[in-house]
């Protein structure tokens, strides 16, 4: 079931923003989910030590499972734990 | 309404955006920049936010707010950029007509903001450190074994596992009314990873008397939604989904499948019977509670484990038993339903630390006038033509109907017929609810006679008699006399 | 600080004088005046006060805020005079480091306003009439039959005459913990008329897996204060004092005296024996249930009605109880305290509504785990060295000691003396509780040696294989072994 | 156990100096707590028909309660149900 490579938009805030050293990116992946996609991000930016288990994800501007499958043109952003207020 | 700022905050001009003649009250948090954080001073703070999706998602939480809290009007407006001590990083005003609500809608907007707006703040220190609150030095201190469950934990019958067997779970929770909110109460404070609550109704008054999750400051809101923010502010670490809606056949396998067990705290017996032949079908093991009056009865029904709800008391029509026995909106004890939905929670800890036993073999007659517990056997029924013929349950398609009767019928119960005869049982003195054919439970020459004639469902008051007579009529060689019970 | 003025309130400078850079967390509340009231149309208020009283009550309500909620500062202005719609009658600012405090506070601050300042308005309508507002409105308007318990009401065992019993009832809760938090909700949600609320403890996170009256947003504060709070909220028209502090020698018979039925929902030894000989020697019914882990008792207590705490298991001294088989602090399965404290509110309101019968003379155990109920009779020692002795009791002089087995032995309770030897006896694999002596259950030799020495108290993890060694050995003839059980 | 007679101070809030057409007066009074005072000042004015039982109140501006004795010269405050806020 290997899925074809797709443009998907990243975006990273706060902590990922200074660990990944970009805040935007654009990939061409075949992950099928945002889990997936976050440990090629590991790969290529050794730097994004933060914990996969703390996250969130959000794709689209919503709130989404780490294992929602991905689609081409998606903006996925990475969210560690939030601090508003 | 809410606002993303990267200029100061202005209190006294947002105040005055909700002024209102028929509020009368202002309920006012800000949020400021302090000069200390968990011990260490801090000379300012950076605000960086998710813009789009921080707008999007301050809109929902307001919004919800007003929802949840009838007759608020809500504010909200979070900063953004450097501040430095003192300033204001987030405002929160509601008016509204009673201080109630005030209070409650603006301690939800907080802890809402505080868990979901995509917003970081990175703290500066005296000696030129910085660091991303939440990211480093809140998420370290993050509880693996959270203290909250620590007496729990502490069982040797629970111990580390089976608290990580508990956060793992997911527990659908059917009905969030009397049955509903004790269960879920005990559920969240054992640390349960995920409840889903389904409830279409709205929180009345009388509801009050025993639906504890709910106060005077949420009158008209959403069940559902009420009692997830309740829930959510009383264990954090637990994820809370709300349904507003009810049971349907076109939802119940999609709600039910993925959950490790199911509770059925609903008030009807169509959306028992749909819920039971649901689990029943995906093999989720199902908790069942019901209460009339001051007496309630416990089940546990799972796939292959003891008798189906259907291997007693055949051919009963979900229709007929929500005319004839159905409590709702009828008189009800507080702690009756309060003990039975406790014991749901007892009874979906058990299942999912593996310490069921017996129970699923057994139901359980609880009542709280004499405070009498009677067990009784549910053995499996090899013939009973649901649990016997799961394939056939398993392969029945959702119907587009409403009423599930029809939807017990097409998957193979045998209906009693259109002949068969109702009839609710009265002592001297007693009268039968209206719209109801009754019959006086000393006149055994009627019964007899009636059951005579053709198929013949009893019921009473507190299901004892009817049992009783049943028996008796079905022992003097009438085979389709039937009692009613609510389970 | 508090103010009483007749000039309009001026919220911003009022906030700045709230400024503080270690101050986190700044709520506000503003009551205004608004243009209807319970339904009719207003025009303006005109607010007087008995000013010399109400500085002097006003500074204690900020005063006693400001100590219950440690860290708090509180201003609180009142307006007097006449006010148009819209203009601020009350303003109360908490300037705080963390919101739950400031919260808290703040709702307790106008609680309290609203109860005991000695401020009266009059309200002016359209048509020229005015009214005093509390004296004649909201009094005349005080629900008869509420809607809140409609469905309670219904039910042919309680009834008007019924609710109106409840409705002039007064209830003592002794312990605001897993016991308490769920009696409490069902006592308020059935119109009780007064409950008072005794507990001396603070919220800690551990406390939420089963005290379902408080969230995350409460940890730290006084229980009785935070759980008077939530009842109030759940049913305004039931009258809730708390009591922040421990029950003792010195308090107990002022606190009992009156009430109609008092819960003992306490977890020690000390304090429960204080509490049953203080309700023994009034005549008030006590409901008491303590709980071990997945099990649980539940006990009717009544001068005259079946046997006392002191008929079975004599010569128990609290301090002996507390050391070997005390909970307080141990591992416990939430569900389990939930159903025994619905119990105990299901017992007291049966007590008040005369329907008890034959529960007086009858212990219950309930076990959570295997789901069985055990009922126990409990017939009074005609020679019990308490209840057959009631005069002493009674004449009994409260003590100035905080040890509750001195206060027993003062008033005649036959203590076992200082030869007496305690066993803890375990299981194969299984230890005892640290800094007690142990024996194996299964080592019947050397109970045999150690009972025939003399006075031997036996306890274990369920009070079952205690039971039943005391009993064999008490057959072979060693009249002096006791076995201890937690009520 | 008859109290001698001695001088009373009461004061009338709200509904309650409607009622007695009057915010002050001094009594000479025997009653012997705030209880029968009340009642004696119904005799007195009978327009003071707001009921007993919903009265609290305070004497030399403490609350305390209706049982609680009178002493010459102490300030009696009869109290209708509040409404701060």
């Amino acid at each position: 079931m290997s899925q074809p490579f797709r443009q998907i938009h990243v975006r990273f805030f706060a902590i990922l923003r200074e660990q990944a050293g970009v805040p935007t990116l654009t990939v061409e992946s075949a992950a099928p989910d945002a889990s997936a996609l976050y440990a090629e991000l590991q790969q290529r930016h050794p730097g994004l030590s933060f914990p996969a288990h703390l996250l969130k994800v959000s794709i689209n501007e919503r709130y989404v499972e780490l294992t929602t499958p991905l689609a081409a043109g998606d903006r996925v952003v990475f969210i560690p734990p939030v601090a508003g207020g | 309404m809410f606002e993303l700022t990267a200029q100061p905050i202005d209190s006294a001009a947002l105040q005055a955006r909700l002024t209102a003649p028929e509020a009368g009250a202002l309920t006012i948090f800000e949020g400021r920049v302090r000069n200390h954080h968990l011990g260490k001073p801090v000379t300012k703070l950076e605000y960086e936010a998710f813009d789009d999706m921080a707008r999007l998602e301050g809109e929902a939480i307001t919004t919800e707010t007003e929802r949840i809290y009838p007759g608020t009007k809500v504010l909200c407006v979070h900063r953004t950029g450097s501040l430095t001590i003192g300033e204001a990083a987030v405002w929160i005003g509601i008016a509204s007509a009673h201080r109630q609500a005030g209070f409650a809608a603006c301690r939800h907007v907080i802890e809402e903001i505080k868990l979901r707006l995509p917003v970081w703040k990175k703290e500066h220190h005296p000696d030129g450190a910085a660091e991303w609150v939440n990211c480093t030095v809140e998420a370290a201190t993050l509880p693996a074994n959270d203290e909250l469950t620590a007496r729990q934990a502490a069982l040797p019958e629970v111990g580390a596992a089976g608290q990580a067997k508990l956060a793992a779970a997911r527990v659908l929770i059917i009905g969030v009314g009397g049955l509903g909110c004790p269960a879920s109460v005990y559920l969240a404070g054992a640390g349960i990873g995920h409840l889903t609550l389904v409830d279409g109704g709205k929180i009345e008054r009388s509801n009050l008397q025993r639906q504890i999750l709910f106060t005077t400051a949420e009158l008209g809101a959403p069940k559902a939604l009420a009692a997830a923010a309740r829930l959510r502010l009383h264990n954090p670490s637990v994820r809370v989904t709300s349904h507003e809606g009810e049971l349907t056949p076109h939802n119940a396998r999609a709600l039910v499948a993925g959950q490790s067990v199911v509770l059925d705290c609903t008030d009807n017996f169509a959306t028992r019977f749909l819920l039971h032949d649901t689990c029943l079908a995906l093999g989720v093991p199902l908790v069942s509670a019901a209460v009339h009056r001051f007496e309630g009865t416990l089940d546990v029904f799972r796939q292959g484990h003891g008798g189906c709800l259907h291997c007693h008391g055949q051919g009963r029509r979900a229709a007929d038993l929500d005319t004839a026995g159905n409590c709702a909106g009828g008189p009800v004890f507080g702690p009756a339903v309060g003990v039975l939905g406790v014991m749901q929670a007892a009874e979906a800890l058990k299942l999912l630390l593996g310490r069921e036993r017996e129970s699923p073999r057994q139901s359980r007659l609880i009542n709280l006038l004499d405070g009498s517990q009677l067990t009784i056997a549910r053995e499996a029924r090899p013939d009973c033509p649901i649990c016997s013929r799961l394939d056939q349950l398993q392969a029945a398609k959702p119907v587009a109907v409403s009423d599930t009767s029809l939807f017990l019928a097409a998957t193979g119960v045998a209906a009693l017929g259109p002949t068969a005869q109702s009839l609710y049982l009265t002592e001297p003195g007693e009268s039968a609810p209206a719209g109801v054919t009754s019959a006086s439970a000393l006149d055994l020459a009627r019964l007899r006679e009636v059951a005579a004639a053709g198929p013949l469902v009893l019921t009473c008051r507190y299901g004892v008699r009817s049992a009783a007579l049943a028996r008796l009529l079905r022992a003097e060689g009438n085979a389709h006399v039937f009692a009613l019970t609510q389970s």
